[in-house]
């Protein structure tokens, strides 16, 4: 393969959700994007990798892509098919799950996330999906990667609605809670979006850690809702391999229902 | 060893689906039994409540039908797709129609929802769990509230017992005594019916008992807590049924469009199900060729040997 | 997928199983390896808490054997026959012999013993029931309290997680993974394998990977919990395993005989445990016509088609 | 058959027990004598009735008689094994239980029930097997049934510890917890033992309801350990008939092993 058309945004947060999880164990996976990433990840960086549906499937091995998360071909071939009882209590809640991947409608410097209304709750003016298992996995799984498209719309100042908790207030309030609450796991770990990739820093603030091909440092600023915390330096996100556009484009999501 | 507890859809909602009960159709993206929703359309049932893991497009269709006052859930979309229109119409308050009235809500996580039938089905007043620590949902919701251990004294959450008056199901078999098997995805099915005042279990195939008592294991619901057993082949679309039919994509995404409108949404539902008498109705609509389309091709589980001890 | 952790007995006790742990071998009367209890013998550990719903004969072995400090337990007998007398000996003050101490007890119901896995496995700080109430057993085990409901306010009993250092199930299959598979009666064995820092699953046969994943609704333990997989035929003998072998009655009568005595007892352990290598020499040691007479005849579950969607 | 030998202590104790079970729906069954009363009964008076198994088994159609609870034959063609959670959870605590099935080393007048130790619990004369799920099922099974051989050792004025509790001190005080406590069940309905069958009257105290044939009221006030209530009159234990007794002595108990 090669004279491959460049990286679309989706794919350059595909494959930068695939390099996050550069030797993990166990993943819990969500439809989408996230779903993309992994498998791409299980093809290439993380081979050992473990694919957990919150359905209630550990260990998939689906032969085609899901389009939702009760699909099917992650049953058939999988290596334990359980109940939500069990996939909930046993696997995550139990502290079997290593990484949970999130997204939202919002999220706040610290890694909060809003999956639940715009608006007030009791009369929203967007009515969202809600937690579904979002907010145990913020608290249970070891650590959480989040794929999100950025605008000031959605990264934002002050959340309408916390669903899934993050990094509170800060480093200091979330390791106290953590510890005092028995959470499972210690929160968020990254965020990927269609611009950059960034970690969360001492203070458990959100900070650029690299920027795509492509992208600037002023769209960076400009579809944040806050000011972001940019190193002085920082290195830009790897360009794609074309083996890895080539899985993505033929094997992961051919007719371009996600990345595209 | 019982009597049969067989019979058609009709009689089965008639019998145990009433105007403000606490209804719960469960099954994770699998095994959602439409043909009992649609039925309890047709019968008009109006003020329940609505219990469901994921409300999913059988909710959307009950509720844009008329049929709820409240939903109580986790996760309120159209898997892999985006969002429950029709619902959406009824909980904000800018989308409402005149002369409708918001929709009462009341939501948990996944783990909060599988807790609160848990409860329900071990009768207990509560059930524990490490969730919503940080979150906004207790704010909103007081039944989700902190309980203490008795060792230590740490503080987790707690969900109340969930107890619907009836819980459908939908599995792959049953025998006419209502004795349930079901492999795939497991959801809450379980947990759900042993909750319940009443269960209907819907499935693609009446077996003989034989056939249920040659592997034990998979039995997900004994006829002891089951009221009524309905055979509907299909019965489970656009939702699916492991190893019998696939998830029928194709209308989860074209129910996007038709449940954005109001209208479009009506027309669907006179045409779909008020137009058509029941499941089988609903099948032959579609043309045999059709839910060919959705089959798979075979994959086996294997017999496993259970010995014979004499 | 994952490199293969096929290990045997020895190795997989040696290498899992330290003195002073908290050591589970579970299996409801089914699936219970003897095989581990004897390897454990045979490496001399000493000062284990032994935990396990009942007992049975392989802990009234441990015991006699000298490894155990501790019991927790919630039912101490020779089921069907009687008592677990090298146990009594260690349990009744006028039985003890010169230089014994009595065992430490800590003793729950059935229902307690499986909360107890249940909170341990699900990461919780408690497990609530509704037992116990007006028993004298909370008066004697202060590990058993009461919880008041957030829901109310009512009080229902409560008991505190386990967490073994190892668990030990016998199952009829896995890979060298260790993603184990099982049928019949499944006692607390996932539960108990979850709760665990470390497992060991030991195994009638070693089937490939394609055999787990053609039925993953019969897997009771993901490889990602298991440390170590033994293939060990008849390693659940004189308990039994569904479909490959029947229980030895006629051995669980005759260990009534022989515990009754500690002499007895002690050279049944010299016998059939110190003196045998392996479970191998012990399956040889009876001889092979001896387990074609545990053989059942065959009753096959049927298989199902979980379809393959492509 | 004609002309069978007269039924035996044991054999009176299993039909008496059979008997009481007429119409029952579900029973929690243990091994012994109840096993073979309560498969007696699914023969003759309960054919509907569903047997489960502490062990996980609901719906058993055992083809031999199954030596320990945990027999192999009692899943191979039963309606439902499941784990003890869901056994003990579902089922027993659930309240789909219509009868259980006790018995103890000791019982007092109210029903109380010991089967932990004879002597000081932390320093036993005799330590016995403890609760397993006795304890539980005294509480949520909706009614119980005890089997017990009469002797002044095992009918006792005072419990020397009370595994599995009966109408406590009395008919007020049980309601009063089981109401307070949230119990499944009501309760002891029945004691069968070699010599007769008793009830609990008002006050929730053991009384004689029938005397079985050969049996008189001197052996049974000599084998109970308090003064027994009888009533003015009560009728003889129906003897058991040819028919029950062939099915003992040649389907459910063959050799002899347990009803002798």
């Amino acid at each position: 393969m090669s004279a491959q058309r460049p990286a679309s945004k989706s794919e350059l947060m595909v494959v930068a959700s695939a390099h996050a999880l550069t030797g993990k164990r166990v993943c819990f996976v969500g439809v989408g994007l996230p779903n993309i990433a992994v498998n791409l990840a299980k093809r290439t960086v993380a081979p050992e990798m473990e694919l957990v549906y919150e359905a209630g499937v550990f260990g998939a091995n689906p032969a085609r892509l899901p389009l939702s998360i009760g699909d099917p071909t992650i049953v058939t071939g999988s290596t334990a098919t359980v109940s939500m009882h069990d996939l909930f209590g046993l696997y995550l809640q139990g502290g079997r799950i290593d990484v949970g991947f999130l997204g939202g409608a919002q999220i706040d410097r610290f890694g909060n996330l809003n999956t639940t209304v715009i608006g007030d709750y009791a009369a929203p003016k967007t009515r969202l999906p809600g937690s579904g298992g979002a907010c145990e996995i913020a608290i249970n799984a070891k650590e959480i990667l989040v794929i999100m498209r950025q605008s000031t719309r959605s990264f934002v100042k002050e959340l309408d609605f916390r669903t899934s908790p993050g990094n509170l207030g800060g480093a200091v309030a979330a390791a106290k809670t953590r510890a005092a609450q028995g959470w499972g796991g210690s929160g968020p770990s990254g965020v990927i979006t269609d611009l950059g990739v960034y970690g969360f820093d001492d203070d458990g603030e959100m900070a650029l850690r690299s920027l795509h091909p492509g992208a600037t440092l002023d769209q960076v600023r400009a579809s944040i809702g806050w000011e972001i915390r940019i190193p002085q330096s920082f290195p830009a996100t790897p360009t794609p391999t074309d083996e890895e556009l080539r899985l993505i484009r033929e094997e992961l999501d051919p007719t371009g229902a996600y990345v595209s | 060893m019982s009597t049969s507890k067989l019979v058609d859809m009709r009689t089965a909602i008639a019998a145990h689906v009433h105007d403000g009960d606490t209804v719960a159709i469960e099954g994770f993206t699998h095994c959602i039994s439409f043909a009992a929703g649609h039925e309890i359309i047709r019968q008009r049932r109006r003020n329940l409540t609505l219990a469901r893991m994921t409300p999913d497009l059988v909710y959307d269709q009950m509720v844009a039908a008329g049929c709820a006052k409240k939903l109580i859930f986790s996760w309120l979309g159209n898997p892999g797709v985006g969002s429950l229109h029709a619902i959406r119409r009824r909980t904000e308050p800018a989308a409402l129609a005149p002369g409708e009235s918001l929709l009462e809500i009341e939501e948990y996580s996944h783990h909060g929802m599988v807790g609160r039938y848990v409860a329900g089905a071990h009768r207990l007043p509560f059930y524990p769990l490490r969730s919503y620590s940080e979150s906004d949902l207790p704010k909103v919701n007081p039944l989700i509230r902190t309980v203490q251990s008795p060792f230590g004294g740490e503080e987790v959450y707690a969900v109340p017992p969930l107890n619907p008056d009836v819980t459908i199901i939908h599995a792959q078999r049953a025998d006419a005594e209502g004795n349930v098997q079901m492999w795939g995805l497991l959801g809450c099915q379980k947990e759900a019916a042993f909750a319940a005042k009443h269960v209907i279990a819907v499935v693609e195939e009446i077996v003989p008992t034989s056939v249920i008592r040659a592997d034990p294991n998979r039995t997900i619901a004994p006829g002891l807590i089951v009221s009524a057993v309905v055979c509907e082949p299909f019965g489970a679309h656009p939702s699916y049924v492991q190893g019998s039919y696939d998830r029928d994509n194709a209308f989860y995404r074209e129910w996007d469009t038709i449940s954005r409108d109001a209208a479009a949404t009506e027309a669907w539902l006179q045409e779909w199900v008020y137009g058509v008498k029941d499941r089988a109705a609903y099948v032959a609509k579609f043309g045999g060729d059709y839910f060919k389309g959705l089959t798979p091709t075979s994959a086996p589980s294997g017999s496993v040997d259970y010995g014979d001890y004499r």
